[in-house]
């Protein structure tokens, strides 16, 4: 499904992402952790086209993405979220919905200049996909509100109910449970098992959250300084030397 | 919302009619028609402003360039080659939307203030073209183009570019230039090509400036380089922002606003612009967000405010 | 609700605005007869604008202290056009439609009279402009007819810039010329190109010519590089205000050949600017002297300089011409009706004006001497007065 | 070659000139991120303090200059804490447009007051020529002058910044004005101080001006200001080096289009090159650029 290949990104001489040797099978949930600034981050940036690779390839279903802008990434399959909530605060909580419906049932511009039949039935669409998602998530009931008006819970949901309107294959999640508390927390991983089964996604995702990242992880990988110091089921990384040493040396 | 179409079209069309009436009988002044002339430019001018910086926050500050480039190319085809009214005005418009292409590749990559003088740049650059060519008259201008801008073209460019923008924003085209304006990111994350959109939304507003330039030309007989300066970009820009970010119907209220405003004034002699100044900024000091905010003035708001009156 | 609140206080202040606006304008009464005044107020060039508004205030002032014209006063209605073309379109209307002026005075350029013209011709409203000196302001280019509501009180560009080619050949001597000209000015572009013509015809020869734009300051690159060129003459038909500046920094620079040019350099700015030892060996065409010793000149540049501090430039007295040039055709109409002043206007013969003698030609154009001004330490003295070829 | 040297002294007397103005507009900018539209026309109104300090007051040169420094710097101050502290959590937009108010009313109050009349500015330093490689190169005390004063504001206005307690809370102030507020910075003071010292620097450029071209009248802020602010984003909005780089590089160059081709070209290309180095450099010449943190 995805892999990287010695994946590297610096920034002016600093290494933010060394090497990475990355790979994801069809269907599979795995965690990316580490300690803060270890460059989770920076790798989801690199994987969706933010960031250019300094060096290295990214390979998702067989072909390249690397060179390719953000929006192409989309269209190839793969969506996400973000760290700090990035919704489209002037938008009612549909419109979101539909901006990421934007890629695949777009029409023309002379149609949605002069409102002609393809707009009226293009918007149709999209408002019964986005409907049809919002339901599943318990949002229809504030979908004309604007976004920046949900609480900070429901904020994450939609963010994560906008990336997949996108129909990504490949979901990167970027710390989906910040902020939430333990029963939060726990709702979201029911959510995550959901989506996962329903729309037969691969996802990837980073996470504080040990708890959460120890229950629905398949595998994880542990990076450090833009290495990858560690991989494997959950049991083993828990058990995993280096990564105690990592995160206690963080605490320390 | 049927009923309610056919009521906004017959509205529409019964303002028409009554302005047309009130002309031929001259029940409108001269000097109204005049400010009611420079009302319907105005308009087009801040609406196809706010489609760029208030719908899709790209602050641009050339848009008088291209009213000149509507303005100029129209007035060459009708009055040295003596093309009919239409084609020249839509050539006039599809040039501006050409440079605006031009223009926007290269410029809209840029971010806030830097786009906002490389704008600016743009617009004095066509206006220095436009005083080193002798076939358009050089600094001195273009004379004695027709009168051909009535009332009919006027109100149906007006309406045009109305409806065209509104459906424009209410479309997916639109809500993708609201998302990249909201958060650039995020949309292009999801699959929005964000330059695509930052230099449709950009032409799309040359276009209609451009028209706004060719009905300019064809109402005032003379047109100058220095017509269009950066001045003009800035008019537009106070009616954009005076009616609200991201409001169509703020842009209207505005720019007849605006226009009024300029003409009450015109009584006070020197003083003119010294009270335009000071309104101008204690507009904005008491309502920065502009008239409307973001919101768009319906019909709605009218019934509002009655059952509010009544009750 | 704050919103609609907002709104009410909005447009409550909107009324009050308007209210006060069409207070000032509404004194209609029959004692007086209305004439409109249109001029750059405010904007790029409000300079001129206010320098001609000042002096035809002035002129009317006079004309009602003594006793008016056909026993009504005079009454000027002032309106600012914010150097702006389609803006002077708005006050016309207003000012004819409105106010319902016998006439209309200005505005001071080409471009922004052009635009009234239409509106003058329209309502058949005479106007005569002080310094828009482009012939076409007159007639119209595509015709060839003359506009019939439309006359000036300066000079056309030919005749001055015929004069000066000729002084420059003919009596200064001179073969190699540059031209320095403002190229964002049809004033200074038409001066420009007839003069070039002159001076070829004349057998001379254009060494170097360059434009400079209306913001310029600093003129010390172009005049580097006529400094090469050779030139013996520079002619420069502009302003004063840029005039004094290239001048003097072209004193800077060395260069000590004489400088040329027309009326725009008539103003005391000139010398104070550049200095009178810089502007020795220059020389202007204009349409009077404020040193001419003529009683009459001598009273207006006293009762302009007691009443706005400065001594009048040639725009001032054009205006000042405008202005009594309006009064006595409506004396000689002997109504007010529009038309009839029109038709006295096209009759003026000999009109005593501060700028000279001068009877209006089939174009409107005014038939007058020119001066040629010489600068002697800091002082105008006149050099010769030659009467165009027309 | 003489005609180049010529032309190179000519541009660095005008770029020393912007280079005065866009330390201004930098400053501003730099602190509250305003494109303050006005900072021409407090030029204006330094201009016309000198004036009359001079003509009126009687005073020297060098206390006239001072005297429309104090002016003018009252007067930025006036102009922020009434048009612009109301709106500093507004939308940047409705700020840009009061800035155009604010110059607006300047300018047309200035007609008014003033007059729209040039006025001649006294020559109270004595401007002496001075001839070189024979007389084909001239320079004028008036040009030294400038260029000695530019520098030396520059330095001034460097050392304030990076060495005094002042700057440090400017600095504080620009990167983040809420974490200098918790840190107990008093960011309105700092702000009006910014103000002030800009709008001081202005009021030289307008004497300086108004000495070195010999007139002054209300709208001649109006363009100097507009090149001023190309000059500034040129080097990198709201940094001092690049301002002073950018207003150099500006006279420079437009003395040489003027010299060596058109003058009625010289805006077209001054404007086309900014787009180029936009292009290139989209945060100006000495500008970093800075990545929106994802």
């Amino acid at each position: 499904m995805l892999a990287t290949k010695r994946l590297t990104k610096t920034f002016g001489g600093l290494a933010a992402v060394s090497n990475l040797d990355l790979e994801l099978q069809q269907g599979e949930l795995v965690g990316l952790i580490g300690p803060n600034g270890a460059g989770k981050t920076t790798v989801f940036n690199l994987l969706t086209g933010v960031y250019t690779p300094t060096e290295g390839d990214i390979i998702l279903e067989g072909k390249s993405v690397v060179g390719l802008k953000p929006y192409q990434i989309t269209a190839r399959g793969m969506a996400r979220t973000f760290q700090n909530i990035r919704l489209f605060n002037s938008l009612s909580v549909i419109e979101n919905v539909k901006v990421a419906c934007h890629w695949h049932s777009r029409y023309s511009l002379a149609g949605a200049l002069l409102r002609l039949k393809s707009c009226v039935n293009g918007e149709r669409q999209m408002q019964e996909n986005a409907l049809e998602l919002l339901e599943m998530f318990n949002l229809a009931e504030k979908k004309d509100e604007p976004a920046n008006s949900l609480p900070y819970g429901e904020q994450r949901r939609l963010e994560i109910v906008r990336a997949l309107a996108a129909k990504p294959k490949l979901l990167l999640l970027d710390e989906p449970a910040a902020g939430m508390n333990p029963l939060e927390t726990k709702d979201l991983m029911e959510l995550i098992k959901k989506i996962r089964r329903l729309f037969g996604l691969t996802i990837l995702l980073i996470e504080h959250d040990m708890s959460l990242v120890m229950g629905i992880c398949e595998r994880i990988y542990v990076l450090d300084y833009g290495k990858v110091i560690a991989q494997g089921t959950p049991e083993e990384i828990k058990n995993n030397k280096r990564v105690i040493e990592a995160y206690l040396g963080e605490e320390a | 919302m049927k009923h309610k179409n056919i009521l906004i079209g017959i509205l529409l069309i019964a303002l028409y009619l009554a302005v047309y009436a009130a002309i031929g009988t001259g029940l409108i002044a001269p000097y109204y028609q005049v400010n009611l002339y420079l009302m319907g430019i105005n308009i087009i001018a801040a609406v196809s402003l706010n489609l760029i910086v208030g719908f899709t926050g790209q602050l641009a500050l050339g848009h008088a360039g291209f009213m000149a480039v509507g303005a100029y190319v129209s007035a060459v085809l009708t009055l040295k080659l003596g093309q009919p009214f239409l084609p020249a005005i839509l050539a006039g418009a599809v040039c501006a939307f050409v440079i605006g292409i031009i223009i926007g590749l290269p410029t809209l990559r840029l971010t806030g203030d830097y786009l906002a003088i490389a704008t600016l740049g743009f617009g004095e650059i066509i206006r220095g073209l436009l005083v080193n060519i002798d076939y358009v008259g050089g600094a001195a201008g273009i004379n004695g183009i027709p009168k051909l801008t009535n009332w009919t073209w006027l109100y149906l460019f007006t309406l045009l570019t109305v409806f065209s923008i509104k459906n424009f924003v209410n479309s997916t085209h639109g809500r993708a230039c609201i998302a990249i304006r909201d958060n650039e990111l995020a949309a292009e994350t999801m699959g929005i090509n964000t330059t695509y959109y930052k230099v449709l939304a950009f032409s799309i507003g040359a276009f209609f400036a451009g028209i706004a330039g060719a009905l300019y030309a064809h109402y005032f007989f003379l047109i100058q380089p220095a017509t269009f300066s950066f001045m003009k970009s800035f008019d537009a820009l106070v009616m954009v922002v005076f009616g609200g970010l991201g409001s169509i119907t703020g842009s209207i209220i505005a720019a007849m606003a605006v226009t009024f405003m300029n003409a009450a004034l015109i009584n006070f002699g020197s003083l003119r612009m010294i009270i335009y100044a000071l309104l101008l900024v204690i507009i904005m000091v008491f309502r920065p967000q502009g008239l409307m905010g973001t919101k768009e003035f319906t019909l709605k708001h009218l019934f509002r405010v009655k059952e509010g009156g009544s009750s | 609700m704050k919103t609609y609140k907002w709104l009410v206080v909005s447009l409550i202040m909107m009324l009050a605005v308007s209210l006060a606006a069409t207070g000032c304008g509404k004194k209609e009464t029959s004692d007086t007869i209305k004439v409109g005044v249109n001029y750059e107020l405010s904007g790029e060039v409000a300079a001129y604008g206010t320098t001609a508004k000042d002096a035809i205030l002035l002129a009317f002032d006079e004309i009602n202290a003594a006793g008016g014209v056909l026993g009504k006063k005079i009454e000027a209605v002032v309106l600012d056009n914010k150097s702006d073309a389609a803006e002077a379109l708005n006050v016309a209307t207003k000012l004819i439609t409105q106010e319902k002026v016998v006439a209309h005075l200005g505005p001071a350029t080409t471009g922004a009279t052009l635009n009234v013209v239409p509106v003058c011709t329209e309502y058949k409203v005479p106007l005569i402009t002080n310094s828009a000196t482009n012939p076409d302001v007159t007639v119209d280019p595509q015709t060839k007819e003359t506009r019939e509501y439309v006359f000036r009180t300066c000079f056309i560009d030919p005749p001055q810039a015929v004069v000066a080619a000729e002084f420059a050949v003919n009596q200064l001597g001179k073969k190699k010329m540059a031209v320095y000209y403002d190229n964002t000015n049809d004033y200074s572009k038409g001066l420009y190109q007839v003069f070039k013509e002159q001076v070829i015809a004349l057998g001379g020869e254009i060494v170097a010519e360059e434009g400079y734009v209306k913001e310029d300051q600093e003129f010390r690159p172009t005049l580097t590089k006529f400094k090469q060129s050779g030139a013996e003459l520079i002619y420069i038909p502009g302003y004063y205000e840029k005039v004094a500046k290239i001048i003097s920094q072209a004193r800077e620079l060395g260069i000590d050949v004489p400088f040329l040019g027309a009326d725009g350099w008539d103003s005391p700015d000139l010398v104070e600017v550049a200095g009178p030892e810089a502007l020795n060996n220059t020389f202007f065409t204009n349409h009077y002297s404020p040193q001419d010793p003529s009683e009459k000149v001598q009273n207006f540049v006293k009762a302009y300089k007691e009443r706005y501090g400065s001594i009048p430039a040639s725009f001032s007295a054009t205006a000042y011409d405008a202005a009594y040039l309006l009064a006595d055709a409506i004396k000689r109409a002997g109504s007010t009706d529009t038309v009839a002043i029109t038709k006295a206007l096209a009759e003026t013969k000999d009109f005593d004006g501060i700028t000279g003698k001068f009877s209006f030609d089939e174009q409107h154009n005014p038939v007058k001497e020119v001066s040629i001004i010489e600068m002697v330490n800091g002082e105008q003295t006149l050099k010769t007065k030659i009467t165009p070829k027309q | 070659m003489e005609t180049f040297i010529a032309q190179l002294l000519n541009g660095l007397s005008l770029g020393s000139i912007y280079a005065l103005i866009a330390l201004g507009y930098t400053m501003v900018y730099g602190i509250i991120q305003l494109i303050n539209f006005a900072h021409g026309e407090v030029l204006m109104i330094g201009a016309f303090a000198g004036f009359y300090a001079i003509t009126k007051l009687k005073l020297n040169f060098f206390l006239a200059l001072i005297f429309a420094m104090v002016v003018s710097a009252l007067l930025g101050i006036i102009i922020e804490l009434a048009a612009y502290r109301p709106l500093r959590n507004s939308p940047r937009l409705a700020a840009l447009i009061t800035a155009i108010g604010v110059s607006l009313f300047l300018q047309n109050g200035g007609l008014v007051v003033f007059g729209a009349d040039y006025v001649s500015f006294p020559q109270a330093v004595n401007k002496v020529t001075y001839k070189l490689l024979g007389g084909s190169v001239t320079v004028t005390s008036h040009q030294i002058l400038i260029l000695i004063v530019t520098i030396v504001m520059m330095l001034v206005l460097q050392y304030i910044v990076l060495k005094t307690k002042t700057g440090k809370a400017m600095r504080a102030v620009s990167f983040d004005k809420d974490a200098a507020l918790l840190m107990g910075i008093n960011v309105d003071s700092v702000i009006s101080i910014t103000f002030a010292i800009g709008s001081a620097l202005a009021a030289v450029a307008g004497v300086l001006l108004g000495m070195y071209y010999q007139t002054i009248y209300p709208l001649m802020g109006t363009m100097p200001g507009l090149k001023a602010f190309v000059a500034a984003v040129l080097g990198g909005i709201g940094i001092i080096p690049g301002a002073m780089a950018g207003g150099f590089l500006l006279g420079i160059i437009e003395t040489f289009v003027s010299g060596y081709w058109s003058t009625t070209y010289r805006d077209v290309v001054v404007f086309g090159l900014l787009i180029v180095i936009l292009i290139v450099k989209p945060a100006g010449l000495l500008g970093k650029d800075t990545r929106e943190k994802v």
